[in-house]
Formats: C-alpha cells, structure tokens, sequence
C-alpha cells in the first residue's frame, strides 16, 4: 500500500502537529512532494486537509514537525516566506479583494515595479500585460468574459476561481498546493482546469491537489495521500487504488453505496409556483412540490437557482410570482413568512448564511425555533416570550442524537466544528421547527463521503416521513440518484424537466449548458 | 485648615489661573484656610456638579464658583448649603437661590458701556462694528451684549452701528474664521468687539495676518499676557479687564468672612482685605470694580503679571 | 451570553479594590453621604450606556444619544412652557427621543447606512437644531416634582418622616430598575437571543426568520427612550435645559460600554458587565474628584483604564500575537 | 487600472455640487467668488486636507483614528514648548520633532491594535482621552499665547513660497504622497487590499502587521505635522486645541467617498471632500447664516451625501438573465459566453 515516489522528494513533512486550543488538528503528517507530480490529500471533512495548507503556506505555525524544501529544513514565519520559496496556493476560501482588479488580485504584494531606485513606482502597465498572460494561460480569453482591468466584485465565483488559479500561475511556484479549487467551476471549466495542472506538472511542479470528488483524483493525480483525524494514514499509486477502499480508509470503515433508496410515496400537491420572476435574476420559474417528492433542481454554478429559492423564502424583495400552498395563496414578504407557511431554506453559504459560527451547537439549533415568530414550535421552546433552558437543551440533545452530529458538548462553538458537522447543526435548525417543505441549497458542497452519504441519509428519511424536499445541487449524481423529478435551469430559466431515469447525464449536462454534445467517448 | 474650593469654568483658562493666584494670597493672608482649585475639563455645568458632590463629600467650608450656568448649578449648590457649606458665586453667577453671595467682577452695565466707548475710540462717530463672542450659551458675555445694545441705543452713539453677533465658541479657529467671515461679509467694517479672551485673541490674530491693521480695529475683554503682541503689532489699540488676582482675592475673603460667621443680607458690608469693602445689594450681589482699560503705555507692564 | 463570565469578576474584583483603597486612603469616601452622591455621576450616562450596550451587542452604535437628549430636554421644556401638565411633558420628551431613535434606524436600515456614520450626521443635525431652536436661551422654572426625581432620595419620593432614613438617590434607583430589565431583556428573553444572533451574525439571522431590520429599527427607537428617560432625570437634576446639555456623554457611554466587556464588533457582551462598569466608573472618578484631580487628566486617566482593560486579559493569557486570520474565520 | 465609470462619477457629482454652493453663494454675496476668498477657503481647508489623507489610509484598512485631534494638540503643545525653551531652535528640528512625536502617538495606537488585536475605535477613543490628558500634564493647564509661540512656528504658515501660502504647498505635499503611495506604491494597494478582506491579505502574504502600522504612523505623522501648522496659524496652544475636530475629518472622508468599512476611496474624492467643508464652512459666515445653523447644516449635509454614497452603490451587482437589446449601461455584468457550440464532452 505505501509507495515511495520514483523521485526525490522536493518537499517533505515529517511529523507534523497543530493545535487550536483543545482542538489537535494535525497530529503527525508525513508526506512528500515530488517534482512533475500531483499528490492527492483526500480526507473527511476536519481530517485537517486546509490546516495543513495553511502550515505549509505559513498562515500557521507548524507546534511540533518539520518541513524540508530541497532537503533542508525550512520555517515560514509568514506567508511571503512561503511564497518566497516558490509555494503557493489556491485557499479553500475564495481570497479576493473586491475593489481591485483581476491583475492587482493577480499580482498583489509582487507587482512590477519601474523608475530609478529612488523613486520605485508600480509599473501598471506590464502588471496589466502580465496578468492578461497568465489568464491566457488558464481560460480562453473569448470565453472568460473579463480581462485583466476587470474589478473583481463584477466576477462570478467561478470566474474568481479563475484568477485564483491564475495567480498561482504566475507566480513561478515550485510547489502549487490547490485546495478545492473546483468547488465552484463548472464542467467545461473543470475540464480545462485538468490541463492546467497537466501542464503544471509537465513544467516539474510539484502540485498537492485537495478535493473531495474523485473523477477529479483519478483523471490527473498520479499519487495520493489518505488524511485522517490529522494523521496521514495511507499512501499509494492512484493507478493501483480503488475507489471503495479510499473512502474505508478515509472514513476508517467501509462504505457501501452512498446513496440510500428513496422511495416512491408521493402525496398530493403541497407547494405550487406560478410565473416567479425576478427583473435581472430569473423569470418565469413555475413548478409544483408533492409530499414525500424530492424535487431536483440542477444547473451550471449561477444559473439562479439559488436566487429561486431565496425568493421563495421572501429573501428577495424584488421578485414576483404566485406562490401557493395546500392551495392558498401565501404573500411571502420576509422569511418569517415562509418558516410560518411551513418552508425551510438550508442556504448554500454554511457559514455566512446558515450558522453563526461564535454560537454554541445549541444556540444554533434552536435559532430559528425561537426566530419564527408564528411557528408552532416557537412556543413550546420558550415560556411565553422567555427561553427555556431545558426546552432548548431538550431540542439539543434530540436533534445531535438524530443527526448523529459530531460535537464535544452542546456548549462548543460552531465554530469548533468540522464542515459537515456544522451543515448538520444547520439543517438541525429547520427539523426541530418541524416544516412541511425544505428546500437545501448544495447541502453537500464541500463536504465528504461520510458526512454526504449521512446527508442523504436524512434527506431519505425526510421524505419517508412525508416532507417535500426541494434539492439544489450542480452534482448530477446526486440529483439523478434522489430527485423524483429534475429541473434543469439555464441562464434564469427552467429550461427543461426530467422525471427519475427519464434521462441519462449527457442530455441533461446538454439542456444545462445550453451546448448540443456530441457523444464522445470517455477520455 | 478651612477648605475653601475655588471652582472655576474650566481648567486652562489664564483668567482663571490668575484668580488662583488671588485666592492664594488670600489665604497666606488669612492664614488658616487651603485653597482648592478646581474646574472641569470642559466648560459644562455637569462637569461643576460632579466636582461639587465630591466637595460636598469632602466637607469644605465653603465653595466659590464660576458657573458655567446660573440654573443647573442651584440644586447641588442648595445641596451643599443645607450641609452646612457656604456657596458664593465670584463673575459668573448663580441664580440668587443657590448662593449666599455672588461678586461680580464689574458693574455689567459698565463694561456694556466700556465695551461702546473702547470702539468709539477707534472708530469715531460712524462706522460699522460688529461683535465676536464666545459660546451662545455665555451667560456674561450675552449680558453683557445686552448692555452695549442698550448704550449703543442712546443718541450719542447713534453713529454705530451693530451688524453682527458671531459666535466663536471660544475656540481659536472657530473665532478666527468667524473674523475672516466678518471682514467679508461687512467690507466697511472698523471695528471687531470680542468680550472673551480666546475671541479676542484670534480677532487680533485675524487682523495681523489679513493685513488690515489701521483698517479694522479689534477691542473688547482680554488679559495683558495674552494681548501685549497685538496691542504692539497694532490690531489692538485698547482693551480692558477686572484685574482677575483682585477678584480671586476678595471672593476667598468674602468666604471666609461668612464661614467665620458673618451673614450675607441685603445692606451687609463685608470685609475684602486690601480691596476694601463689598456691600450687597438687594439680591445679595456685589460689583468689585469698574474695568481698567489697557493700551500700548500699560500693557507690558501687566503683562508680566496675568 | 452568559450575564456573569470572568470579566465579570474581574470587574467586581476592581470595584472592591477601588472602593477599598479609597475608602481607607480618602476621608469620608465611604460615608452613605458620598456613596449616595457619587451614584450621580454615573445614574443618568448609565441609563444610555445600557442601550448603548443592546446596540453595540446587535453589531450597531448611536453616537447621537446625547444629542438627543438634549432634543429630550428641550422638548420637554417647550410643553412646559406651553402649559402642559408633567405627565404631558414627560410625553414629549419621550416622543422627541422615539422620533431621533427612529430616524436614526430608518437611516440605518432604509439605506443601508453604517450606523457609525448616520449617527456622526445625526449628532450634528440634532445638537445644531437644538442650537437653532434654543440659541442662547435657557429654558428654566421645571416644577417641583422633577427636581425631586433628579436630585431626591427614595426617602423623599416615599415621604418618609427622616429623609436620612433611605438615602439611596432615585436616579440610582432607576438606574437599578433599568438595568434589571434591560439584564432581563437581553439575558433571559427570546427576543434578547435574537439581539444577539443579529450582532454576531445578521445575513444568517435574516435567513433564520428574524426580522434583522426590524430588530435594529426597535434598538435605536429604544436608544431614543433611554436618552428621553435621561434627560428628564438630568433635567430634573439640574433644573434647566440648553443647548449642549449633557455634551460629549456619548463617548462616555461607550467607554461604560466597552470597560463593561461589551466587544465592539458585536455578538457579545453582558449587561451585569454594563453596569458594573458603571458603578467602577463613578466610584473611581468620584473618588480621584475627591482627590481634586482635575477633570481633564481624570479623562486621561480613564482613556488609559479604557486601553488598559482590554490589554490586561490578552497580555495575561499569554498567547502568542492572534492571527488576523482567525478574525474573519 | 481602470477605475469604475460609478466612482468617478460620483465624483464629478461631487465637484458640480461644490460648484453650485459657490456659485450660489457668489450671487448673494459676490466677495466669496474672489481670488482672495478662495486662497482663504484653500488655506482654511489645508491643514484638514493633511489630516483627512492620514485618516484615509486607516478608515481604508477598516480601521479609524479618533484620536487625530488630540494628536495635533499635543503635538502642538509639545511643539510650542519646546519653541518657548529654546528660542534658538531652527525650523528644520521643529518641522522634524512635530512628525516625529505625531509619528509616535500613531505608532503607540498602531501597535496597540496589532499587538493585541484590538478594535481600532476603542483603541483611539481611550488614547483620545489619553493624549488630549497629556496636553495638561505638559503644559500644567496654561495656555502658550501669541507671544510666547516661536516666531519661526508663527511665520511657518505665513510663508508664500512661488507665490501660493505655505500653507497650500504642504496640503499639496500630503495630497500628492497620498495619491503616490495609494496609487503607485505596493504598500498603498495592500492597505486597499487588506481592508477589502483582511484575512485573505494574510494568505496572499500581504505583511499586515507592517501595514496596518505604517498606517496609523502616518496617520499620527501628518497629525503631528498638522499641529505644528495649527499652532502657527492661530499662534495658540492650550489643552482643548482643536478638541472635536476629528469628527469633522471623519466627516470629511465620508463626504469624499472614503468607505468607514474599508477598501474603498480615492486621494481625490478626499480632496473633494475637504474642498466641500471648506465651501459650506466658508460660506456659513459670509451668508450671515445664523450661526446657530451651522452644526444642524454640517450634520444634514453628511448624512444627505452618505445617503447618496450608498444609493450610487446599491445599483451594482451581477445579472443572470440577458438583458434586452440597448440597456447596456456602464457597469456591465461579464458578458454571457458564446453560444457557438464548443465540441466537448461530459462525463458525469
Ligand atoms: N483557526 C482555527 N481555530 C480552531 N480550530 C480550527 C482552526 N482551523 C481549523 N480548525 C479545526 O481543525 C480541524 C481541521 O480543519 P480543516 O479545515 O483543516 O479540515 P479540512 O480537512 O480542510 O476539512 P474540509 O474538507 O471541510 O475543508 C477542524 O476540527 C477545525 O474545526
Ligand atoms: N459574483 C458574485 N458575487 C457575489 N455573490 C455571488 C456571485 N456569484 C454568486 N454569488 C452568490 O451565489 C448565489 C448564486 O446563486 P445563483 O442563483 O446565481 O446561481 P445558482 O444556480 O444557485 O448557482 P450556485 O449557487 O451554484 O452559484 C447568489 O445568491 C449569490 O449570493
Ligand atoms: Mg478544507
Ligand atoms: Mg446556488
């Protein structure tokens, strides 16, 4: 199982730890980078994949362990320690500065300079020349819909990811560490991003790839590293490994199948939507919701459909469209509105949108019991207007219990919580206000086998108990293994519907991207 | 020792610092009393009330204050009377309930009318003048305002004319621009009467550096320290002021006086050491002096001493 | 969210410790006399600082309260002067304070304004109309019963044969009163948990169902009552309004605010912390007035306790310089 | 760089309406549209002007500096003390001693934030109060009036050098090494940088700590350089110099675009910014607008153009659906990608 790579290493960690406090995030890393080669770093959420980044990038400092570059042992003090030494990374959260453009995101803290030695001013010119280069490099400049003069904040999140990618480029690493840089690309774009790093790695870098989809391992990593509870525990040839048996080493047991069976008990029509539009976002988006039905609604990343549901939860005041439930029509001015007509939105933002990070676990999950103020269970969590303490441990206790949520106690922040634990305390939030429909917005972006396999899960067992669930998602698997029925936006509108099995992946990519495929064989 | 507080508007104010200076010569003479000198950071009257509950809880004998309003102070000086502390007020008072006495520096009809007469000598018998006070909620300079309108009204100085109040808060760049903003808005201007010392100095200032000395002539209310280089440079030819170490001297005195005893009623002549006597008027009040006028043959001289 | 955390006791640790040290270093520091009077240094800047604290905990400021107390007082004066009855100019004190806290928040919510700048404009705009209504003028001659809210003791308000017997003033009172429900509110309430949501996360309260801009509009509405309810005690105190009445207390309001443990970025903080960095705050510069201090290094002195309360814990625990990272994670 | 059509626009709005309130005033009262009154209204607004680009460089790191007025006083102070010990001092040591101790009082609130990851605003409120105390203590209360001031501190902002004031060419210094650092040095990109998203500044390896330090220095540094000036042109020093004043910088910034929450601003929008508190604090006088009026003006203009500010901004963002033929307007959402088929196929 173990492998020893066919060169010398360039990088290499040895026993490496860090601690947050209590928490030991990495305890005893080896791994080792090679030349010309891509490293997959694949773990569970909070194995301590983006730790180890940030070790090795100098955001943090490594407590215990060592890091040798070319075989002498190195300390980043800072991250343009790193830099300086060729490392650099594409972070797990988008690093932007909004206000400036794509070439100063590029070349921020290097630009050129120009003028005397007295007098060394910034030389925007060829940063600008330079940056259009290195975006060349990444995404066709006919396709990108930006240059380099573009300001960031007029960017996609895919299209930021580009010039994430680009800055990587550009910086003439020796070791380019990417971590998720696909969460938020579309198809076309991932598949341009694998020559990218086929390139990267035919110019002798040593790329270290983290993600949590393995077509991505498989189609340009030549080794892997298995991380988990901080600790390396596996390494191999991608070539010689099976899928089956990286997820029972992540997860430290097997995993069958990932996706549960989903019944067929469809009820009749709870949620009815007629004619919503939006005047820039999305029009005409007219659909119907049954009991115990998981409707899927897939699309490329920006295609509106986070914009739908947001508009559905009264988030979005400049839409307008019928809504109706059980047959009523329902005005949903503000989210209040929605939890009282029985909707639950788990956002697709975990952190920004859906907890509060400085909360406990408890606090957080009783949050929108006690928010809503018509809610039945509203009531029965506090004494009239005052909370109740073991009323809300209570809804705790039950809610960490179902949802097998991994936490120290009640008490610790959510902060503390590895990202599939902390999607779980939010979708805890909305099971205790027990709703009628919810609606999850990516419930599985950025999450691992377990915790997404622990997500269907739930979702399964939402519907066996007659909830409508409404399920956004840019995996196709997910929504052509779950969802009742599909469908498909495009561009602010539902371009086409797929009943379960109806259609196989390519037609429904085609009606997503608007492209006519030619059938080609796999690559 | 007696503790006697001297609680002035607030601290920093050379003015002030000379009635300090008064008072301690009135307790060297007296012999067994300490002075207290003590005054808020800003000019507010909350600031006076909290120093005097923590006078109050020092048990002083008496407390001689500048009130920076003659209303909000009554309650906590009422407050310090029935504990037995005697409160006089010494040149901004208090209203007649909250105190046993109140000096006034001068007679306020006299300086409204030395303020007219000090502008009349620069500027003649027609001509336009206008006024620079500090802040609008001033209680002496508004009284005093009010005098000069009064005088102003009288045939003989028919020729002035009054064209404008402007207030400079009593802070060096507000007055200064409000100088400025005179000089444009009144281009016939002679004459800028500022009967506050921060005013006056930057009306001084104004005048220098606008080069219109000769054209417009600054006077009003001002300290000989702060005056002598304007009065030398010519944007000052005269101005006036109660001599301030007089007038901390005789208020300590007068405190002294009733904490020894004495009684403060309408008719009561009251001892003031050197400076003679005060006798109270109907509502207790006593006016020290008429103010003296300082001019380029006297400044220097007083200058070296407040 | 807890009402008693470590800096809690810290605080109640440095009450005892001043109030020791100058109790045997300052004659009659510890007399009921002094204590009773030193409350007023404190009772009315308090009574702002506690909305202060709901709007700083919710992630919001109001550097406009002392401004519109002033707006209060003169209100109140203005239906005096126009022959309304007490409870009448009590009225309108209170509903000057509801319209300043209101405008703030419509500001704040409607346009989607930092609350920091709003209430910069907002201090200006309603200290200079009360400059342009009033002028130069004072308006004085407040009935009776006022002065004995502002300056009596409970034994005065109840009547008592020996007014000695009960010294304790009724500003201080009702300062206790409000702490209490405002303690109460924040700590116990379901609406206080969502004060809190809302300061340490408003997009994910908004999506929770909170009415975040509702909540907001309500705290700075409340921030008006408290700074009405303050203006009439400090017009009551002092028995006359003008123009710069209570200036500058806004700064102290929050330094209460801050020194009680109330983190300015929102999300956290105590209002038992609130009011015992009240009580500190008064039994200290009372106790350095005693001492004839002068004002202005006695500011100086509590801008240094400001800083220094806030540097002590970080130095004490000895951690090595946090990361600005871990701010925005 | 190209700077977004919005942002210059609402600096030309800016200027037009600068334009108008003197024209406006002018009509009323002709002498305010004179040279002379406009070099006055330039002279008043320099020593703001100093203040406001040091300011800038903090609100642009999300931080603010409230203690720029008691920076200048006690730097001031300190300044004319030393002016009235040693009558033999030369201007050049004054000049140096104001930026060094201004520099200090900066430094002292810059470490306190990074080093102990303080809020920048509790920071400068308790070293507000600190300074403002110092002032005191160094001057025991007295007042160092006219004659007591150096005479090279009074002549400083007098001086007419190519025949503008002194005055006018230190504003334009602080002017131009504003636009110079912010525009065409690394170190001002990472202030613009680190206050659109601190934490990613850390991971682009933007040095921080550095940073936010050379912001409040300077800040300090063009306070400090400020209170010499101040104490020049008024020839007083005394404990309440200039007390309030950094609410008028503030407002200042504001008014010029300068975002409290960071990361946005230009050198002249600031200038712009300055240039209207000038005009209204200019005209307020010469209008014989009550002057009770003043504050209530100064308080309705802030908040009309932060009102404004935040109405030009709301209209940005991004659009899915495409738009229809002819409503292309400035700030254009990246633009769809092309509908020609590229061959390519998926693999899900
Ligand atoms: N700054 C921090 N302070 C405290 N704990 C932290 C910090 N950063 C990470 N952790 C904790 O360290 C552990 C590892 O987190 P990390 O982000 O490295 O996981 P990951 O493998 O990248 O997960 P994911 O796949 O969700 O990105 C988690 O328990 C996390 O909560
Ligand atoms: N450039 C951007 N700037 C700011 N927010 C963005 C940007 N791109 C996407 N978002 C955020 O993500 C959401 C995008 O959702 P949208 O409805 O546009 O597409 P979608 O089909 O849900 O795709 P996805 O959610 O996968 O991005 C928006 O609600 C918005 O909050
Ligand atoms: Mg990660
Ligand atoms: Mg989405």
């Amino acid at each position: 199982m173990t492998s020893t790579p066919a060169k010398p290493a360039l990088l290499t960690l040895r026993g490496l730890h860090k601690r947050f406090g209590p928490t030991h995030a990495l305890r005893g890393v080896d791994l080792d980078l090679v030349p010309g080669e891509a490293l997959a770093l694949i773990g569970e959420n909070g194995a301590g994949k983006s730790t180890l980044v940030k070790t090795l990038t100098g955001v943090h400092q490594p407590d215990e362990g060592e890091i040798r570059l070319d075989d002498r042992a190195v300390r980043f003090a800072v991250a343009q320690d790193a830099q300086a030494a060729g490392i650099v990374a594409v972070h797990q959260e988008t690093v932007m500065f909004e206000e400036l453009t794509a070439a100063e995101n590029i070349f921020i803290g290097r630009q050129p300079m120009k003028g005397p030695p007295w007098l060394r001013v910034i030389d925007w010119a060829r940063m600008n020349r330079d940056a259009q280069a290195a975006l060349d490099q990444v995404v066709d400049r006919e396709t990108a819909g930006f240059t380099s003069t573009t300001l960031v904040r007029e960017l996609s999140l895919a299209q930021r990811h580009l010039i994430e990618i680009a800055r990587a480029l550009s910086q003439q690493a020796r070791v380019v560490i990417l971590d998720e840089p696909t969460a938020a690309l579309s198809q076309a774009e991932i598949r341009d991003f694998y020559g990218i790093v086929r390139g990267l790695k035919a110019q002798g870098v040593a790329v270290l790839f983290i993600t949590h989809k393995f077509d991505e391992i498989m189609a340009v990593c030549d080794r892997y590293v298995v991380l988990r509870d901080g600790a390396s525990v596996g390494t191999g040839r991608i070539d010689e490994a099976q899928e089956q048996q990286l997820v029972a080493l992540m997860a430290g047991r097997e995993i069958a199948d990932i996706y549960p069976p989903v019944a067929d008990r469809r009820g009749p029509t709870v949620l009815q939507v007629h004619g919503l539009s939006h005047p820039t976002e999305f029009a005409d988006v007219s659909f119907e919701l049954r009991r115990g039905e998981i409707l899927g609604f897939y699309g490329l990343v920006g295609a509106g459909r986070s914009e739908v549901m947001l508009a559905l939860m009264g988030l979005n005041p400049d839409a307008s469209g019928e809504v109706r439930i059980d047959g009523k029509t329902i005005d949903i001015r503000r989210p209040g509105d929605a939890i009282a007509a029985g909707l639950a939105y788990v956002p697709e933002e975990r952190q920004r949108q859906g907890g509060i990070l400085g909360f406990s676990v408890r606090h957080n999950i009783s949050l929108a019991g006690l928010a809503g103020p018509r809610s039945a269970i509203g009531q029965s969590l506090s004494r009239g207007p005052w909370l109740s303490a073991e009323r809300e441990q209570g809804l705790a206790a039950r809610m960490i219990e179902r949802l097998r949520i991994k936490t120290a106690s009640q008490d610790t922040p959510l902060s503390g919580l590895s990202g599939g634990n902390q999607q779980k305390v939010v979708i805890a939030k909305w099971l205790g206000l027990e709703p009628r429909i919810v609606i999850l917005d990516e419930p599985t972006k950025g999450i691992d086998v377990g915790a997404k396999q622990a997500v269907y899960q739930l979702i399964a067992e939402m519907v066996e108990q007659g909830l409508a669930v409404i399920l956004v998602s840019s995996e196709l698997p997910e929504v052509m293994h779950l969802a009742h029925r599909t469908i498909v936006m495009r561009r602010g509108r539902p371009v086409a519907e797929f009943a379960i099995g109806e259609a196989d992946a390519e037609t429904i990519v085609a009606a997503a991207s608007g492209l006519h495929l030619q059938t080609e064989s796999a690559t | 020792a007696d503790k006697i507080a001297l609680v002035v508007k607030a601290m920093g104010i050379g003015f002030f610092d000379a009635t300090h200076q008064g008072a301690l010569e009135a307790a060297k003479e007296l012999g067994d009393v300490e002075i207290i000198y003590t005054g808020p950071a800003k000019a507010t009257a909350e600031g006076q009330i909290e120093i005097i509950n923590s006078l109050i809880a020092q048990n002083v004998k008496a407390i001689v204050v500048s009130a920076n309003d003659p209303d909000a102070l009554v309650p906590v000086t009422k407050k310090a009377m029935q504990r037995g502390i005697k409160v006089i007020s010494f040149d901004s008072g208090i209203r007649k309930d909250g105190r046993l006495l109140h000096l006034a520096p001068s007679n306020n009809a006299l300086i409204g009318e030395k303020l007219v007469k000090m502008s009349e000598q620069v500027v003649g018998k027609t001509g336009e003048i206008a006024v620079l006070s500090a802040t609008a909620q001033a209680t002496n300079q508004n009284t005093w305002i009010a005098e000069m309108k009064k005088v102003l009204a009288q045939p003989a100085y028919s020729g002035l004319k009054l064209v404008s109040v402007v207030y400079g808060d009593d802070q060096t760049d507000k007055s200064y621009r409000e100088a400025l903003g005179l000089f444009k808005s009144h281009p016939n201007l002679k004459a800028i009467v500022a009967p506050t010392t921060v005013g006056i100095a930057a009306a001084g200032k104004a005048v220098t550096d606008e080069k219109k000395t000769g054209q417009i002539f600054v006077t009003g209310l001002g300290l000989p320290s702060e005056m002598a280089g304007h009065v030398k440079s010519g944007a000052v030819k005269s101005f006036a002021i109660w001599n301030p170490i007089d007038l901390g001297y005789s208020s300590i005195h007068l405190a002294h006086a009733l904490v020894k005893g004495a009684k403060a009623a309408p008719g009561a002549k009251l001892k003031m050491g050197r400076v003679g006597t005060a006798t109270l008027d109907k509502d207790n009040e006593a006016a020290m002096a008429e103010p003296f006028t300082y001019d380029a043959s006297n400044v220097e001289q007083f200058a070296k001493i407040f | 969210m807890k009402a008693l955390d470590t800096w809690e006791r810290v605080l109640i640790g440095l009450i005892a410790l001043v109030y020791l040290f100058f109790g045997l270093t300052v004659d009659n520091f510890l007399s009921p006399y002094a204590l009773a009077d030193s409350t007023f240094n404190f009772s009315e800047k308090a009574l702002i600082a506690l909305a202060m604290a709901l709007l700083i905990v919710a992630g919001e400021i109001d550097l406009s309260v002392a401004a519109t107390m002033a707006l209060a007082s003169l209100a109140m004066g203005y239906a005096m002067q126009a022959g309304a009855s007490l409870p009448l100019m009590l009225l309108a004190a209170v509903a000057t304070g509801v319209a300043c806290g209101a405008l703030n928040g419509w500001l704040v919510t409607r346009w989607k304004l930092p609350s920091i700048v709003v209430t910069i404009g907002t201090l200006s705009l309603y200290r200079g109309l009360a400059l342009v209504l009033l002028g130069d003028q004072a308006i004085t001659g407040y009935p009776e019963t006022l002065s004995t809210w502002g300056n009596g003791s409970l034994g005065d308000l109840f009547g008592l044969e020996d007014p000695t017997a009960l010294i304790v003033p009724i500003e201080f009172a009702v300062m206790l009163l409000a702490t209490l429900a405002v303690g109460l509110f924040l700590h116990r309430s379901v609406m206080g948990r969502r004060v809190y949501a809302i300061g340490a996360n408003p997009i994910a309260s908004r999506f929770s169902g909170i009415a975040v801009d509702r909540y907001r509009l309500g705290l700075f509405i409340f921030a008006g009552v408290m700074a009405a309810l303050a203006a009439i005690l400090l017009t009551g105190r002092i028995g006359s309004t003008r123009p710069n009445l209570a200036m500058g207390w806004e700064l102290d309001a929050i330094t209460i605010v801050i020194l009680g443990g109330v983190a300015i970025e929102g999300g956290r903080g105590s209002i038992v912390g609130v009011a015992l960095a009240a009580v500190l705050m008064g039994g200290f510069t009372f106790a350095l007035g005693m001492m004839n201090v002068a004002g202005i290094v006695m500011s100086m002195i509590v801008g240094a306790l400001l800083i220094v309360s806030m540097v002590l814990p970080r130095w004490l625990r000895r951690r090595p310089t946090p990361k600005l990272a871990a701010q925005a994670t | 760089m190209t700077r977004p059509s919005l942002n210059l626009r609402r600096e030309w709005i800016l200027l037009v309406i600068i334009a108008a309130i003197a024209l406006a005033v002018g009509a009323r009262a002709p002498v305010f549209l004179t040279l002379r009154n406009g070099l006055d209204i330039a002279n008043d607004s320099a020593i703001l002007a100093i203040l406001v680009i040091g300011q800038m460089l903090v609100l642009l790191t999300r931080g603010v500096d409230l203690s720029v007025a008691s920076n200048l006083a006690l730097t001031g102070m300190l300044c004319a003390l030393a002016g009235r010990a040693w009558p033999g001092i030369p201007l050049v040591v004054l000049l140096a001693m104001s930026a060094g101790i201004g520099a200090l009082l900066g430094a002292l609130n810059g470490w306190l934030i990074v080093r102990f990851n303080l809020p920048a605003i509790v920071v400068t409120l308790g070293t507000m109060s600190a300074y403002r105390g110092a002032i005191f203590v160094a001057s025991g209360g007295a007042w160092i009036s006219d004659h007591e001031i150096h005479p090279l501190i009074k002549g400083l902002p007098r001086e007419t050098w190519f025949g503008l004031p002194a005055l006018l060419w230190f504003a334009a210094a602080a002017l131009l090494f504003g636009a110079w650092l912010l525009r065409w040095r690394r170190e001002g990109r990472e202030l613009y940088a680190f206050g659109g998203h601190p934490s990613a500044a850390v991971y682009a390896g933007i040095p921080v700590t550095q940073r936010l330090l050379m912001a409040y220095t300077l800040s300090g540094l063009l306070a400090g350089v400020a209170g010499l000036l101040w104490v020049g042109r008024y020839s007083i020093a005394f404990t309440e110099l200039a007390s309030g004043f950094e609410l008028t910088v503030i407002a200042a910034c504001v008014i010029g675009g300068v975002s409290i929450g960071g990361g946005v601003g230009t050198v002249g929008g600031a200038a712009l910014g300055v240039l209207f508190i000038g005009v209204v604090n200019g005209a307020l006088p010469v209008i014989q607008v009550s002057p009770f009026w003043q504050q209530a003006i100064a308080g309705a203009v802030i908040l009309i153009s932060v009102a404004l500010n935040a109405g030009s901004q709301r209209q940005r963002g991004r659009q899915i659906l495409e738009r229809h033929e002819g409503t292309v307007s400035a700030s254009a959402a990246p633009p769809a990608p092309p509908a020609t088929p590229v061959p390519q196929g998926n693999r899900a």
